[in-house]
């Protein structure tokens, strides 16, 4: 080999991954590409398109409850609308969207590696995601007509109903595969693929929380797995499992159901408190407080969460001793979360603070997630429970820590990462200005939900009585603030990637974590050697020098 | 001949222990670990139904078993702990360079799987034959603990079969990549692979066999 | 820790495997016989014990668990401690609904 | 605007009372903060961060208060709940039977009705029976809700306090026509209770065949 090809060879390696031109060419590059970062982008196109759609099913719903009864749509589309809406934003947006999206693109960079531990087995994780999201939006079109069970799929319901259940099942069992195998990659990734140096308490908090939401994904998720897989033998060959004609038990499908979906809450939140926990030291830049803290919380909620499924069933009528276990741990497992929002609040102490854009959504993501997750607290309380499960405060409690948690989280995320992904800067004023018409609209749009649950109203009601039409009418015209948001956000943001204001230096906010040690945007192998590690990920040990100089 | 292969592998020796070390196959082995957690608990979460309808229909379950023909699950059995040693076996005999030994271990270990679906298919179609199938008459006029004794187990012992089938194909290209000399007496960590899970295919059979053949 | 051990090979003779495997037959054949006694109560915790050694007996020799880096060791545990707790809340509702 | 109609509207308001006073008061608390620091360590007033890596008393602190007040929170809700599961002995039984869509309701002496009527001041227990899918038996202004499973049989009681009519709602999605499963639920006074129960009685034992189809 000459030293001039060698050179060359060299050189591409270190093209930026955009530009780089691999085996494959064009639009086959990304689709066959096994590089992390591409996989992460086809991931956020994905699951942004996903998100689409779920809002605009969001928006339609809020637009047929204006009126009591018959707005735009009859009942049978109704429940359709709400089921899919659930099925799409539970399993195939807030689940996947930040392991997936910056887990894959952020990770192996954080952690100082080239690629994830499984490159192709990444690839197929895309891929498998895609086939089962298809799936779902092909069940809106087909004939038979989408699911109609609600998320939850509840027993006899589902086993009884005509629509395509057996089509929806099996896309949410093959999206979940895609959420095992993208865990188990990460986990090993962890395990394996640390830099030189980088122990584990000098890994930084994304990494930490990627950690926990993969054990999480890779333990409950196959019990989902089998649960609906269950439900899809029962439809179609009329086995007794769950049936109560054929002697089924139809709570102890919901067992199984919540024994993940509950933790699968977790799987949602942790990861954007992860992104909550390197946002708000960078922006007060300043170490973080407690940061073993709030890495031993991640893994506490990972471990508690998994072991409070049936708070989702006070109402049903479980033996006493369960209602005593399943409440008490709710109750404890509200800590971990309360000692993170101390955690961020005290990061803010004595900072310097740059109020940009990330900084806004997660100080945001702060404030919903402490209603959505003191609204839980409230539940917690068994009585109170049994007064307001099943109705709209749920809806509400769901919706402030999914969405004012997770969305808000994602919306962070994609303002402090995306300049670093694409090398192009958004237009801050915009991004500000549509984040305070985001945030009023939210909270327009889902505090009156608490209110409605309060006064009696039932989730999933088509219908509704004359009383509740006020907080609807309030709410529906909250959805619409908070649509125009979003569309100010994501237009101002895909205008930016593709003619935004070039950035080419590196570390563009002043973190400390390594993915700001490496070229903007990165070069297809990250790093051309792999660092070593000496420092955890947010010393600031320039305040301390400077405080030393102000003592001398 | 030979002289001059091992003179051309002392030339690239060194880069290729450079490869054997950025290979990491502790790294390869943990993400099969982490699947085979999974598929634990996929059939973990069939094990959890399992335990409460055995708890609420004793009797039941106890009456319904009795319909298994214990024989040709004890067969089983032996069947597949015999194959999990051939599997171990043959990963041994390839670790040791024995190509030929490790193909022969291969082969064997498929055919055992074989003979396992032959005999669950003879005890499927026995019971198909008794009328103890999803959805016939003769089990919905059963008792209910009975009718979800047979639902479990046509459902565990169903996906355990497909585990099987599964297994077997992955050892077949094994058996492939073998002959093809793809896998190697020190790049094997495929076939560990593989049979790590086919060892996972059989300890759920052990837990199968006394679950449903074994009630008194 | 973990890198130290990255290359250990895996000695094992033929003739422990061949051990191995004639003790699962044993249980195997101890577990049929066992069955035909009538032990009540005591006989499914019979099956599961014999059950949990045989699959003991398979993880440690036949998939190398003993040589494995402890981490391996440890998310066997997880997983299993998982499935025993949630065996345990679950019965928290059903054991107690039965006995009213 | 919510109706007082039972025993249990107080035991519910004031859990949710203590519990939303408590939750208000740590969302003020962390708002407050966050906005104070904001303004207060702006990089414009503030040029120079200071680290601060952690204080572990403060850490301790805001672990174990919580820990306390949730536990505290956990015993308010126990107890109401305890006293909803445990029905005096002196009860009247109902039955109560939900199909999609539509509630029905079953006495003792087997007078059938598509309303429920209660005497005022009198513990009430129903039995909850489900004919096909899950429901959820939900009285807004009693503040109680329980599902309805089938090949289960779940229970409920309430003492009713004030007279009027209130809505029964279907709280657990149950298909098409969820939303359109209501009944009502009147609460009457004992003597015209009792002439109710009377009437209805009368009428069922002219046709005899439609007590015999349940």
């Amino acid at each position: 080999m000459s030293g001039e090809t060698l050179a060359l060879s060299q050189n591409e390696h270190n093209v930026n991954y955009l530009d780089y031109q691999g085996k494959h060419k064009g639009i086959w590059g990304w689709l066959l590409s096994t590089d992390h970062k591409r996989i992460g982008i086809l991931y956020m196109i994905t699951v942004l398109s996903f998100f689409a759609v779920g809002v605009t099913l969001g928006f339609l719903i809020r637009l047929e409850l204006l009126t009591p009864q018959g707005t735009i749509v009859g009942p049978q589309a109704y429940n359709e609308f709400f089921t899919v809406h659930g099925i799409i934003m539970i399993f195939i947006v807030v689940i996947p969207v930040i392991p997936s999206v910056f887990g894959n693109f952020f990770l192996p960079i954080m952690l100082g590696a080239k690629d994830v531990a499984f490159p192709r087995l990444n690839l197929l994780s895309w891929y498998l995601y895609i086939i089962g999201g298809a799936m779902i939006l092909l069940s809106l079109v087909l004939p038979g007509g989408a699911a109609d069970t609600g998320w939850t799929f509840y027993i006899p319901y589902s086993v009884r109903t005509g629509t395509n259940m057996i089509f929806t099942l099996a896309a949410v069992f093959i999206i979940g595969f895609s959420s095992i195998l993208t865990g188990l990659n990460f986990l090993t990734t962890i395990h394996r693929m640390r830099a030189p140096g980088m122990g584990w308490f000098k890994m930084p908090l994304f990494a930490w929380s990627l950690y926990a939401t993969s054990w999480i994904q890779v333990i409950v998720t196959p019990i989902v797995g089998i649960t609906l897989l269950m439900v899809i033998v029962e439809r179609v060959f009329h086995v007794g499992i769950f049936d109560p004609t054929l002697g089924g038990d139809p709570l102890l499908f919901q067992h199984m159901f919540w024994m993940y979906s509950h933790p699968a809450v977790y799987i949602i939140i942790v990861p954007a408190m992860g992104v909550i926990s390197e946002v708000v030291p960078v922006f007060s830049q300043r170490t973080i407080f407690g940061y073993k803290f709030i890495a031993y919380s991640s893994l506490g909620i990972a471990i508690f969460g998994s072991l409070v499924w049936a708070h989702h069933m006070f109402a049903t009528g479980m033996s006493n001793t369960a209602e005593f276990v399943f409440s008490l741990l709710t109750f404890l497992v509200a800590i971990p979360s309360a000692i993170k929002v101390f955690n961020w609040t005290a990061t803010l102490y004595k900072g310097s603070i740059k109020l940009e854009p990330p900084l806004l959504y997660a100080l945001a993501f702060i404030f919903l997630f402490s209603i959505g997750g003191l609204t839980g607290i409230i539940q917690g309380a068994l009585n109170v429970d049994l007064y307001l499960t099943d109705t709209y405060f749920i809806v509400g409690h769901i919706h402030y820590v999914v969405f004012g948690g997770t969305g808000f989280g994602l919306f962070a995320a994609l303002h402090y990462w995306l300049p670093k992904m694409f090398g192009r800067m958004y237009n801050k004023k915009v991004a500000k200005v549509a984040f305070w018409i985001t945030f009023v609209g939210f909270n327009i749009l889902y505090f009156p939900f608490l209110i409605l649950g309060w006064l009696g109203m039932p989730r999933r009601s088509y219908h509704y009585l004359p009383q509740y039409q006020v907080y609807h009418v309030i709410a529906t015209v909250g959805s619409w603030i908070l649509v125009t948001g979003l569309l100010i956000m994501f237009i101002n943001l895909l205008v930016s990637i593709i003619k935004g204001k070039k950035v080419t230096e590196e570390n563009i906010w002043g973190g400390e974590t390594l993915e700001w040690k490496v070229a903007t945007p990165p070069t297809v192998e990250n790093f051309e050697e792999i660092p070593q590690v000496v420092e955890g990920p947010y010393e600031y040990k320039q305040n301390e020098y400077e405080l030393e100089e102000e003592v001398k | 001949m030979s002289s001059a292969e091992s003179t051309q592998a002392a030339v690239i020796a060194e880069p290729h222990i450079e490869e054997h070390a950025h290979r990491d196959d502790v790294r390869s082995r943990m993400g099969m670990w982490l699947f085979l957690f999974s598929e634990l608990l996929l059939f973990g979460g069939l094990f959890l139904m399992y335990s409460v309808y055995r708890y609420m229909h004793q009797t039941d379950f106890s009456i319904a078993s009795k319909e298994m023909n214990t024989f040709l699950g004890t067969l089983n059995t032996v069947i597949l702990l015999t194959s999990s040693l051939t599997m171990a076996l043959a990963i041994n005999a390839m670790q040791r360079g024995k190509k030929g030994l490790s193909i022969f271990l291969q082969i064997f270990t498929i055919l055992c799987g074989a003979a396992f679906m032959v005999n669950k298919f003879i005890e499927w179609s026995h019971e198909f034959a008794k009328g103890n199938y999803p959805g016939s008459a003769i089990l919905a006029s059963k008792p209910k603990g009975q009718i979800l004794y047979f639902g479990l187990y046509y459902s565990m012992v169903g996906l355990h079969g497909i585990h099987v089938l599964v297994g077997m194909t992955i050892i077949a290209f094994m058996l492939v990549f073998t002959i093809r000399g793809k896998i190697t007496p020190d790049n094997y960590v495929k076939l560990e692979a593989a049979g790590l899970y086919w060892h996972l295919v059989d300890i759920i059979w052990i837990f199968l066999f006394p679950l449903f053949y074994l009630i008194t | 820790m973990e890198n130290l051990k990255e290359h250990t090979e895996h000695s094992h003779s033929y003739g422990l495997y061949v051990m191995v495997w004639l003790a699962l037959i044993t249980l195997t054949g101890l577990t049929a016989v066992i069955a035909g006694i009538n032990f009540g109560k005591l006989s499914v915790v019979v099956a599961l014990v014999i059950a949990v050694i045989k699959s003991y007996l398979v993880l440690t020799e036949f998939m190398h668990l003993k040589s494995e880096p402890r981490a391996f060791k440890t998310f066997i545990f997880v997983a299993l401690f998982f499935l025993l707790v949630s065996f345990t809340l679950l019965f928290s509702d059903y054991s107690f609904i039965i006995g009213k | 605007m919510l109706a007082d109609a039972s025993n249990f509207v107080q035991p519910v308001d004031n859990t949710f009372i203590i519990i939303v006073s408590i939750c208000v008061f740590f969302l003020i608390l962390i708002t407050a903060l966050m906005i104070t620091f904001v303004i207060k360590y702006n990089s414009k007033k503030n040029k120079k961060a200071k680290n601060v890596h952690g204080n572990v008393p403060l850490e301790v602190t805001w672990t174990v208060v919580p820990v306390i007040l949730v536990l505290y929170m956990f015993y308010l809700g126990w107890t109401g709940y305890k006293h909803e599961v445990s029905p005096p002995k002196n009860s009247m039984v109902v039955n109560v039977y939900a199909q999609m869509w539509r509630w029905s309701y079953k006495y003792s002496n087997g007078v059938e009705s598509d309303t429920l009527f209660v005497p005022i001041n009198k513990p009430v227990k129903v039995l909850l029976h489900s004919r096909d899918v899950d429901h959820s038996f939900y009285i807004p202004a009693f503040r109680i809700k329980k599902d309805v499973i089938p090949n289960r049989t779940n229970f409920e009681w309430f003492l009713p306090t004030r007279l009027g009519t209130y809505d029964v709602f279907c709280a657990e999605y149950c298909g098409l026509r969820h939303s359109y499963m209501y009944s009502a639920v009147v609460v009457l006074p004992q003597d015209k209770f009792d002439q109710w129960m009377a009437k209805q009685a009368a009428s069922d034992s002219d046709t005899p065949a439609d007590t015999t189809s349940m």
